[in-house]
């Protein structure tokens, strides 16, 4: 299970362009690299992060094998209603990571 | 070359072949105008004093009536030295035959070759060499300013920013936490951060032995960090904490009136902040746009020439100097080699190819220093790069006397050097 | 930094895109000042350490030669030369020797 | 506008922008791009996109990247749709795709990406009117004294970084 950590304001005025920060630990293994005894590590990733406001999908990513180690993300969306923000991260093995932020809008 | 002679006849010989082979330099320079230098720093100093060594007609220009050094500055921080150890005036270069102007430069006029300084004056130049240091990007996090340093010092001038940070640790109560804030790269002295931790630690463990050092790190290495983190494992135990950014150790605000932190994702309320904010050249440099609309000048890399403007010259931190680190090694020995470069083509000849080190101590302790050095030439591509297999960090597996020796060349490094610079 | 100013290159064009700089006329042999000026950091102007650093102003040709080629090939041990030796061909061992040896 | 279509050339050249007589985007990188962008018309941005990354890494592992495409009103009627990066020198070209809707009300990510070796980074965004834009930056990659870290915390973490210089 990876660590997520999330940054959102946790209020904001209806409309304004809020900035939101992700950080998840993660090796994001890219497949290429040999291990100290020579053997390949095998591909894994986070390859898929999603964010649905109220339940709409407002942002996603598809991310690749060039992301670093405990990938990071800045990106923003429109401060719209009071409600939740709800992070998805999408791991290799089949886990998925989730996150949920509170959001007061005025 | 070779034939054995003494040490009083070779000193005669020499002599006689360096006035031979400079003549025609003086006359060239003192025809032309002479060289001005702007900033009396690792860069500056150096090329004005190797310049005049060379026999060219020199005027340094500084704001300052003195030098502090950012080198050793750490140990000052840490209670090892004072601070007018630091500080050098500009009597030896006077008596060399440099010219030294105080004054505050605040325009270059790279079409009229000349500078203004403040108060109207203007000085000709026939080539300029600047190497102004650094400024910081005040924008680049959230509430700190010029105001907040005052509260919250970077430190990374030396000068009243050193003395503040160091009465701010002696007030500081047994038990507090004293905060560390490195920025991403590039930036001026990559392994300070972690000596100032280092020596800070020092000064603790002595003194105030619970307090806490928190290092909240803009980046996911460092340099020499292998030996740091060995020396402060054997040292500190764990007074030294180091946040990377992958740990959320980017610092995105501040709020000096409660002396709180916050990184992107945390707030640490600390009673001592040492905010050392992202870099660029000096913006006295953007008044002839040598920056180019970027951070740091484009240059030369053979003879540290701006490629914005002719005849004016661009070395130190402030310079893009292919892969050489921002260090104040770096420009003592791009200033050698841009003092004979611009010796050569006032005398009309070619410069000569370039050859530079960079040696860089840290002290860990008073007595455990490590270091880092690598030889750089121009590579196929034009820029500087490092020799490959030359160079490299202290070996990790050295027993303490190693460390000390190194400690004891660390100060013969500042010995060395600062007398390379000031005569 | 500034917003990036674009500079697009194909594999066989990269390489030559890349290049910012273009070189004056520079003799093809580093200047032996320029080599040895460089030790005066951590050894003084002109060799002569004010500090705990070594002087290296009084060594002989021959000396220097042989304590260079010596740290270079990691025959003689100390805590920083064998890193910064090997930065030198032989020749120029050669050249800061002989330009320490004419300041004598 | 670039001709050619998807693979079937190696270098393909752009004359849209006058600052840039030519665009020359070595195949892979082209052949990403159609996969992650679709098999359209590129443009070289100009001024649309700003891609800031810094012009040397002291490390690939984890370089700071930001894409941003600053006046797109991210309006229902124009807004920007995706935003992409590639590499030309990686094992694999693709680094991450972006989709962005007007709900985003600003056009722009920032992340760390890791690069092998010096090299050429691309970046690309596709407008809602089925534009797409393509920029790049060239990026030293450094393992120099003093900026380098030569040492590293685990030994793990050491091979993985000697592999990925080794590209």
């Amino acid at each position: 299970m990876a660590e997520v950590r999330v940054a959102v304001p946790p209020t904001a005025r209806k409309g304004e362009v809020i900035e939101i920060k992700t950080l998840v630990s993660h090796p994001m293994d890219n497949g290429f690299l040999l291990d100290y005894g020579g053997r390949m590590i095998p591909r894994w990733i986070i390859n898929r992060f999603e964010v649905e406001y109220n339940g709409e999908m407002v942002f996603s990513a598809d991310w690749h094998v060039s992301i670093s180690t405990n990938p990071y993300l800045i990106f923003y969306t429109v401060a719209t209603e009071t409600g939740q923000l709800d992070f998805k991260w999408y791991d290799d093995n089949g886990e998925i990571y989730t996150h949920t932020a509170e959001i007061t809008v005025t | 070359m070779t034939q054995k002679s003494t040490r009083r006849d070779v000193l005669k010989l020499a002599g006689a072949a360096t006035a031979a082979t400079v003549a025609p330099t003086i006359a060239t320079a003192q025809s032309a105008g002479g060289v001005v230098v702007i900033g009396a720093g690792f860069g500056g100093a150096t090329a004005a004093r190797y310049l005049r060594r060379a026999g060219v007609s020199v005027t340094l220009v500084e704001q300052n009536s003195s030098f502090s050094t950012c080198p050793f500055s750490n140990t000052v921080l840490g209670g090892i030295n004072n601070f007018s150890s630091i500080t050098h005036g500009f009597g030896g270069l006077r008596r060399e035959g440099v010219n030294v102007v105080r004054g505050r430069v605040n325009a270059v006029d790279p079409d009229a070759k000349s500078i203004t300084l403040d108060g109207g004056d203007t000085i000709a130049y026939d080539r300029l060499i600047m190497s102004p240091g650094i400024d910081f990007k005040w924008d680049a996090i959230e509430g700190y300013d010029e105001a907040a340093a005052e509260l919250m010092p970077h430190a990374w001038k030396a000068g009243s920013q050193t003395n503040i940070l160091r009465r701010q640790l002696e007030a500081m109560p047994d038990g507090g936490v004293v905060a560390i804030a490195p920025p991403g790269n590039p930036f001026r002295c990559p392994p300070g951060p972690y000596e100032r931790a280092s020596l800070i630690a020092h000064y603790l463990k002595t003194e105030k032995p619970r307090s806490k050092v928190l290092i909240l790190d803009a980046k996911d290495s460092f340099s020499k960090q292998g030996l740091f983190q060995a020396g402060w494992a054997e040292l500190y135990g764990d007074l030294i904490e180091w946040v990377p950014f992958s740990e959320g150790g980017n610092v995105a605000r501040v709020d000096p009136a409660t002396n709180t932190i916050f990184t992107d994702f945390d707030e640490h309320k600390v009673d001592v902040a040492n905010i050392i904010p992202p870099q660029r050249s000096n913006r006295l440099v953007d008044t002839a746009g040598l920056a180019d609309g970027g951070d740091w000048c484009p240059i030369n890399q053979t003879t540290f020439e701006s490629t914005i403007h002719a005849n004016i010259h661009v070395l130190g931190d402030a310079s893009i100097a292919g892969r050489m680190p921002k260090s104040g090694f770096s420009a003592n020995s791009q200033a050698k080699v841009c003092a004979a470069a611009v010796a050569a083509l006032l005398a009309g000849n070619d410069p000569a190819s370039p050859s530079f080190i960079n040696t860089c101590y840290s002290l860990v302790a008073p007595d455990y220093g490590i270091s880092v050095a690598a030889i750089y030439r121009i590579i196929e591509d034009g820029t500087i790069a490092p020799v490959a297999g030359a160079g490299g960090v202290s070996p990790s597996d050295a027993p303490a006397s190693t460390r000390a020796l190194e400690a004891d060349y660390a100060r013969g490094w500042y010995a060395s050097i600062t007398a390379d610079m000031f005569g | 930094m500034s917003p990036i100013k674009t500079m697009v290159a194909g594999t066989f064009g990269a390489a030559l895109l890349a290049l910012p700089v273009t070189l004056p006329a520079a003799a093809d042999e580093t200047a032996p000042a320029n080599l040895a000026n460089a030790c005066a950091g951590c050894h003084g102007t002109d060799g002569i350490s004010p500090g705990p650093t070594p002087s290296i102003n009084e060594i002989s040709e021959e000396d220097m030669i042989a304590l260079l080629t010596a740290f270079k090939n990691d025959e003689a041990a100390v805590t920083m030369m064998n890193r910064i030796a090997k930065g030198y061909t032989d020749a120029e061992i050669a050249a800061i020797a002989a330009y320490f040896a004419s300041m004598m | 506008m670039l001709a050619g279509g998807a693979g079937s050339l190696a270098l393909y050249t752009v004359t849209a922008h006058p600052a840039h007589a030519e665009l020359l985007i070595p195949d892979v990188v082209f052949k990403a791009m159609v996969d992650r962008m679709g098999d359209r018309t590129f443009s070289e941005s100009g001024d649309n996109i700003a891609f800031t990354l810094p012009t040397h890494a002291e490390t690939g592992l984890s370089v700071p990247a930001t894409v941003s495409v600053p006046n797109s009103p991210m309006t229902q009627a124009d807004h920007i749709t995706s935003l992409h990066m590639f590499t030309e020198l990686n094992p694999q070209p693709y680094v991450a795709d972006y989709y962005l809707t007007p709900r985003c009300g600003k056009a722009e990510i920032t992340t760390r990406i890791r690069l092998a070796r010096s090299q050429f980074v691309y970046a690309g965004a596709i407008r809602s009117d089925g534009t797409a834009w393509i920029t790049a930056f060239y990026i030293t990659v450094n393992l120099g004294a003093c900026a380098a870290d030569i040492f590293l915390p685990d030994a793990a973490e050491a091979v993985r970084r000697r592999q990925l210089e080794g590209g």
